[in-house]
């Protein structure tokens, strides 16, 4: 999987949020296969998309990502049983919030990676970081001054549906 | 202030090739907090490590970051390495740069760049960590074990030759299980008694084994290694102690018109019994919905009768507590009944096959009791309705099963051979029947098994007939059987004296009540959960308690048999330690904010998270909050990502943590 | 005394060659002080041949007599068996099919109406009106009359859609007419398909099905059969004499329709149920039981 | 060459493109059967059909059209609904019927029931010309276009004795309604807006 280098005007910066048992490990796969694909994402490692709590992603647009990648076990393989059910969930009311806020969703990007797919990482991280390149930089959320955000006093009808759905 | 060690790995090429190493511990090397910073060739041969050693101890190095492969490879031997040399192993943090970066890349200003980024997020991430201790807990080492049939009997058995204490738990008055309503079992034909029976007395004499019979779990608390059971025995209304199992008692009670459940209800026993001969224990019980004594306040025969004075109508249910570290679930299937649709199932039943209202329509179980020599009938194949000996018998599979539409989608998987050895028996027996089988597939595979099926065809002439039946009715005496042979593509009509549905094998009623009390997980049906299917088919999802047997799906004797064992060499390994060493990745509440909502409690999947009172001095009660229970705790940090105050926290993933790394992009 | 009040489709058949359903059926009504007011200007509902071969045209003919129905207030009362099925089918498919539904609104050029009770009269005479009122209105016990109740295919199939009672063992006919008085028999044909509409293009299949029918109620003993159903009594009643012919046999089972029974046991008189359009004539049998 | 391809299943002869259209009209699953014959273990008609229902869905499933609807069975279906109740598997296989019913009344050249076909197409016409059924008509009709002059004549006489068959019928007040329903699902087929 060779990707011919080009130059661009603008290198996004994207972040990916991702569980240990599957798409770290598929993330790694890649690496052992020597899959190529753009330097542009940095991976946080969680031990279940259950423990991502969405004030991360906002916390990592403010901080200058461009895009967000939350990729966990397929539906049913959790390793903990149903922690990315959850995650499923609470992104849900999420992405009505981050909409509210201003941030355009296709700078957010769920997905399933198994520990079994390299290649599919792969196709991700290009996919996500080919459109982000195009969207351009991330202006909106920077200049918002959000900055106890990430504390959890974010309480909002839409988490707190979220909550109630549980 | 914190005084970081960073070492950088050049993987022999495999890192340095596309990643400027020595650039990197420069740059690194300059952050706020990094006192030492290195590249070395290979950061986990011996020299390399000892090279973290000595920088640890030399440069009083507070947090380590090595900049190398991925943690799955060797984090553990890094944080090791960090732990002899006198450091918090949870203080050593792995910067992925091999997997992650040099070999996913091949510009090097890029690499090096992203791999420097890598590491600086671990260098922040890792000044937040905190000095975690390892967590330990003690390991009771007795296991109950519920459910006393076929399963529940092997893994006893074998955890108990192992040395370990047993407890075993049978809801019914006698262990046994379906298997001991066999009549001979496939593939070889031998006798279930004669298999089963001796299985049964060594459990009873076992001294290893504390057997509990008329009795179930009611409660269970604790987690592995130290699980505390309540277990409710019913009122037996006889003192095991003192009967003797003369039998006595059972002859001269006058009340003796009760079906046998035991033999489907072919055959009838007194109020005062035990379910078949062979019944271990042999102590009788009394069914005191039936009993005049019971009723009506008369009679008080058997008590008259006892010689030991074993029979006690005063008798109450008694509680039980038994410490245990490990638990075996065998408890077993029920068969689909095609006369009463469970409550609350989905399950439309066959109406089209007279909705249990045609005498001569059975089950195989009840097959089974006509044809075992120990049955209602003395192994002779006679009709319910009026004792003849069926010379036209007809078999129906999948009754039940493979039905989306009536309620169950999944195969039952023993059936195809229990209705081919059904066709054996009755040749065995009945020298001048005929014996048709409706089917679909043969579903056969198995040591030995094909050749059995093909033996019931080719030896012993059952004519097999592939094709479903759509109704029964009775005419006359005779049982008509309308069916098709879509082979051929006609209708196929039977006159049978007798016909014997395979119904389909199901999840126990209520098992998802004891799921409940256990904290394992179960699927849409109710069968148990394994925590994998191919690697872990044994183990719950929930740490201590393992699988034996149908409760978690449909099997036969020889793979139920096996899977007791494997539980039972599961516990073993659990038992083989004095003591349980976990990582202590486990979250923990922060009592002063939580506002007691249980978001955390219903979200957690293992179940870890209780309520806690806080008192004064007094003892007044201040407030709830949630407690999390680090033995059980599986380390998922859903709790923290849905609290809404921020109250709970996992260790290791905590939001300091997170952030930290977040903002030093 | 009674406030129960219905629309009524009666369907084509009634109006033709099952008169004597129609009539029992307004007549028993009346008596039971059961109001019906015909749908107005009501269509035919296809029937089986716009099914067989147009479900989109049968389901459109239903649901403009579902939406016609509207005009009248009260559940719709239904009949025959046939239009019953395709009228309960049409609302259980449109509530589920999203895209048959919109083709229908498109063909009718209007919503449609799904949120109206259709019921079968067996289900109003069992159920609305209750089996203890009606026997308490019954004047004449069918006593010693017994009773072949012949269900056939479309009254209770498939399972989930008409949803009239147990598809495979219902009981309703047998209930009502235990309720008259009358004796039902057991026997293994209730549930078994007529034929129906084959009784134009092909009647040798229909002679053959409705034969074992009848040979079926005659062995268990019946005096004589009850449906709920026109087609069913065309094949069974106007067919059996031909059929006697071809398979040499000897049945003599008038066929009535439920009303008529249930009539008779409320003291109707047979010119109000209109026994005299039976084929095969139950004067003899009524007579030899005192009911005539 | 082309006559013996014709004759065994090839892949030139499945047209799986069909199942799709007979799922879409039936609005069940067609792949679902996993043949088991209970369908056809109590079809009253499958002594009539040279396909017993289950093989009409095999040879669906394996898009074998043709042969389905140059042929009787689905003719010969009473819509009893015996098939669709019993199957283990929620396959409606009376549905099924009738979207195959539906196809090959569409298709070209008469299929080998066509009495069936002409009796439904005579129950149709009625429709949209009284809007109610005319028993009586459809019976000549019937009797005149099929060539069966004299078929159920013994039953004439006597049902007109009894009032059972009327010589004038009802006929409905708004026509034009009905007519409508006709021509705008005619109109919609043309558009290709319904099957
Ligand atoms: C008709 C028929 C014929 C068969 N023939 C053969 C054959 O020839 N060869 C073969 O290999 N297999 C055969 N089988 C399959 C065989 O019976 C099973 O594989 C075997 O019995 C499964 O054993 P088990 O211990 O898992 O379950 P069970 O035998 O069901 O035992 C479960 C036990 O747990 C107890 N229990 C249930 N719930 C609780 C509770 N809550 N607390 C305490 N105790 C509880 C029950 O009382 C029971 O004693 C046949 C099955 C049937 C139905
Ligand atoms: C095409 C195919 C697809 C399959 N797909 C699936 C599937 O999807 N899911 C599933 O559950 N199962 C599947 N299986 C089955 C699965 O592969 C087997 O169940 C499993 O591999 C059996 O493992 P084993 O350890 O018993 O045997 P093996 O995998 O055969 O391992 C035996 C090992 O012993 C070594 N060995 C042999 N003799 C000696 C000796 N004398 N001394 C020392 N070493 C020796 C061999 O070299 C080998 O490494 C599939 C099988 C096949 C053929
Ligand atoms: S209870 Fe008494 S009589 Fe009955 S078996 Fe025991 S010892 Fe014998
Ligand atoms: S007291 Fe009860 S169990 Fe005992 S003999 Fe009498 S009826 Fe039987
Ligand atoms: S094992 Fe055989 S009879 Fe039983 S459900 Fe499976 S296929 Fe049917
Ligand atoms: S041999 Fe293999 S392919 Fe054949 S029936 Fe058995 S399991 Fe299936
Ligand atoms: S979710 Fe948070 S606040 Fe709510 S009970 Fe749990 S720890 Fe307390
Ligand atoms: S971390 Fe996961 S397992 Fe532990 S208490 Fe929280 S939700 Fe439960
Ligand atoms: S009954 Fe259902 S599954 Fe069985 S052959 Fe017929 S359509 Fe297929
Ligand atoms: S609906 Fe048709 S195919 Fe199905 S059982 Fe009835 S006649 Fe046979």
């Amino acid at each position: 999987m060779h990707v011919e280098k080009q130059k661009h005007d603008f290198e996004p910066k994207i972040i990916a949020f991702v569980c240990t048992w599957c798409t770290y490990a598929g993330a790694d796969l890649a690496g052992t296969s020597r899959m190529q694909y753009p330097a542009n994402v940095r991976v946080l490692k969680f031990p279940c998309t259950g423990r991502i709590d969405p004030v991360f992603i906002l916390k990592a647009f403010q901080q200058g990502a461009d895009g967000v990648l939350v990729s966990g076990c397929h539906p049913g393989d959790c390793h903990y049983i149903a922690g990315n059910f959850h995650a499923r969930r609470r992104f849900a009311a999420f992405r009505k919030l981050l909409e509210f806020v201003g941030v355009d969703l296709n700078r957010l990007q769920f997905s399933w990676v198994s520990a079994a797919e390299g290649g599919k990482w792969v196709e991700v991280v290009t996919e996500l970081t080919e459109r982000v390149r195009d969207m351009g930089p991330m202006q909106e959320f920077k200049e918002l001054a959000m900055e106890e955000q990430w504390s959890g006093a974010i309480n909002t009808p839409e988490l707190q549906e979220a909550y109630n759905q549980i | 202030m914190s005084r970081i060690g960073v070492f950088v790995c050049h993987c022999g090429e495999n890192i340095s090739r596309t990643v400027d190493v020595e650039r990197v511990a420069a740059e690194v090397g300059t952050m706020p907090g990094v006192a030492f910073a290195t590249d070395y060739k290979y950061m986990c041969s011996d020299p390399g490590q000892g090279l973290l050693k000595k920088a640890i101890q030399e440069q009083k190095l507070s947090h380590i970051v090595v900049a190398a492969c991925s943690p799955r490879m060797h984090e553990k031997t890094f944080r090791k390495a960090a732990e002899s040399a006198g450091l918090n192993p949870f203080l050593c943090e792995i910067a992925n740069i091999r997997e992650h970066c040099s070999w996913v890349h091949e510009n090097r200003e890029e690499a090096t760049a992203k791999a420097v980024e890598i590491v600086g997020m671990m260098v922040e991430r890792v000044k937040k960590n905190r000095v975690l201790p390892t967590i330990t807990v003690p390991v009771t080492k007795r296991s109950l074990v519920i459910g006393g049939g076929i399963a529940g009997i092997q893994a006893a058995l074998d955890i108990a030759d192992a040395g370990h204490d047993v407890v075993l738990v049978e809801r019914e008055p006698s262990i046994g299980g379906h298997m001991a309503q066999l009549s001979e079992t496939f593939p070889t034909l031998d006798c279930s008694q004669c298999i089963m029976t001796p299985k049964m007395v060594d459990v009873v004499n076992h001294p290893k084994i504390k057997l509990y019979t008329y009795a179930e779990v009611e409660h269970v608390e604790g987690y592995i290694g130290n699980f505390q059971i309540t277990i409710r025995k019913k009122a037996r209304s006889v003192d095991e102690d003192k009967c003797t199992g003369c039998g006595l008692c059972m002859e001269k009670c006058p009340v003796r018109k009760i079906p046998n459940q035991f033999d489907c209800n072919l055959g009838l026993r007194p109020a005062i019994y035990v379910p078949f001969p062979q019944a271990v224990p042999n102590t009788p019980v009394i069914d005191r919905e039936h009993c005049i004594k019971f009723k009506t306040g008369k009679c008080g025969l058997c008590q008259k009768i006892c010689g030991p004075g074993a029979v006690d109508y005063e008798q109450e249910d008694t509680l039980i507590i038994e410490p245990v570290g490990a638990i075996v679930v065998a408890t077993g299937f029920d068969l689909y009944s095609i006369t009463e649709k469970p409550k609350g199932s989905s399950i439309k039943g066959y109406g089209e096959f007279g909705h249990g209202k045609i005498p001569d329509v059975i089950d195989g179980m009840t097959f089974e009791r006509l044809a075992s020599a120990s049955g209602p009938t003395g192994g002779k194949i006679l009709r319910p309705s009026d004792g003849q000996e069926p010379k036209q018998i007809v078999f129906i599979q999948c009754v039940g099963s493979r039905a989306r539409e009536k309620g169950i989608s999944y195969c039952s998987k023993i059936c195809c051979m229990y209705t081919a050895k059904h066709t054996m028996l009755y040749k065995h027996k009945v020298h001048d029947g005929q014996a048709y089988v409706f089917f679909m597939d043969a579903r056969v595979p198995g040591k030995s098994y094909d050749e059995f099926w093909r033996r019931a065809i080719e030896d012993e002439e059952a004519v097999y007939i592939r094709g479903m039946v759509s109704r029964l009715y009775q005419k006359g005496n005779k049982i008509v059987v309308m069916g098709s042979d879509i082979s051929v593509g006609v209708q196929v009509e039977i006159e049978a004296d007798m016909v014997v549905l395979a119904t389909a094998v199901q999840p126990r009623t209520g098992a998802d009540s004891l799921a409940q009390k256990l904290g394992i997980s179960y699927d849409h049906y109710h069968f148990y959960s394994e925590a994998h299917a191919k690697l872990r088919p044994v183990e719950c999802a929930t740490a201590g308690i393992y699988l034996a047997g149908t409760c978690q799906g449909p099997k036969d004797i020889p793979d139920t048999v096996s899977q007791a064992s494997a539980a039972a060499a599961k516990v073993m390994t659990l038992f083989a330690k004095d003591k349980l060493e976990r990582e202590p990745i486990v979250a923990k509440v922060k009592e002063a904010g939580c506002v007691a909502c249980f978001y955390c409690k219903k979200v957690c999947p293992y179940g870890a998270v209780e309520e806690k009172e806080i008192r004064d001095r007094q003892g007044n009660l201040i407030k709830v909050v949630a407690y999390v229970n680090p033995g059980v705790c599986g380390g998922c940090g859903t709790c923290q990502a849905t609290c809404p105050s921020k109250s709970v926290e996992l260790d290791g993933y905590t939001d300091e943590q997170i952030v930290a790394m977040i903002e030093a992009l | 005394m009674s406030t129960l009040k219905y629309s009524y489709y009666p369907g084509c058949s009634l109006h033709a060659s099952a008169g004597e359903y129609d009539l029992s059926t307004r007549e028993l009504f009346k008596e039971l002080d059961i109001a019906l007011v015909e749908v107005p200007d009501w269509f035919c509902c296809g029937a089986t041949p716009a099914h067989n071969v147009d479900e989109l045209l049968s389901l459109s003919l239903c649901a403009k007599n579902l939406e016609l129905a509207e005009q009248v207030e009260g559940d719709l009362a239904v009949a025959c068996a046939a239009c019953f099925s395709r009228l309960k089918f049409t609302q259980h498919t449109l509530g589920e099919n999203e895209t048959k539904r919109t083709q229908v609104e498109k063909a009718l050029d209007a919503k449609v109406r799904l949120d109206g009770n259709v019921k079968h009269l067996l289900d109003i005479l069992a159920r609305d009106l209750g089996l203890d009122k009606l026997a308490g209105v019954v004047k004449t016990p069918l006593k010693g009359l017994k009773v072949a109740c012949y269900y056939g295919c479309l009254l209770t199939r498939p399972p989930g859609v008409p949803n009239l009672d147990c598809v495979e063992a219902p009981t309703i006919m047998e209930d009502l007419l235990a309720a008259v008085g009358a004796e039902t028999v057991s026997w293994t044909h209730r549930l078994e398909c007529c034929g129906a509409n084959f009784t134009l293009s092909r009647p040798g299949v229909v002679l053959q099905l409705t034969n074992a029918i009848l040979e079926s109620a005659k062995a268990a003993g019946a005096d004589c059969i009850m449906v709920a159903c026109p087609l069913c009594h065309g094949n069974l009643d106007i067919r059996q004499q031909e059929i006697e012919g071809v398979y040499k046999a000897d049945y003599k089972l008038p066929v009535f329709y439920i009303t008529q029974l249930v009539g008779m046991a409320c003291g109707l008189t047979p010119e109000r149920l209109g026994l005299e359009a039976l084929i095969v004539d139950p004067k003899t049998l009524l007579k030899e039981k005192g009911l005539l | 060459m082309h006559k013996k391809k014709k004759m065994i299943i090839s892949q030139e002869t499945m047209d799986i493109q069909f199942v799709r259209k007979v799922e879409a009209l039936s609005g069940t699953s067609v792949r679902r059967c996993f043949q088991c014959g209970k369908c056809s273990a109590g079809c009253p008609m499958a002594t009539f059909m040279e396909h017993p229902p289950n093989r009409v869905v095999r040879l669906l499933q394996l898009g074998q059209w043709r042969r389905i609807i140059e042929g009787r069975s689905i003719w010969y279906c009473a819509s009893c609904e015996t098939c669709s109740t019993r199957c283990p598997n929620k396959v409606h296989l009376a549905s099924i019927m009738d979207a195959l019913r539906k196809l090959s009344w569409d298709a070209e050249g008469p299929s080998k029931e066509s009495y069936v076909q002409l009796a439904n197409k005579l129950f149709l016409d009625n429709i949209r010309t009284y809007g109610r059924q005319y028993e009586m008509r459809l019976a000549a009709v019937f009797n005149v276009k099929s060539g069966q002059f004299l078929k159920d004549m013994m039953l004439g006489p006597k049902l007109l004795s009894k009032g059972k068959l009327k010589m004038f019928h009802q006929k409905n007040k708004n026509m034009v309604e009905i007519d409508k329903i006709f021509s705008r699902i005619e109109e919609m087929r043309r558009k290709g807006e319904a099957l």
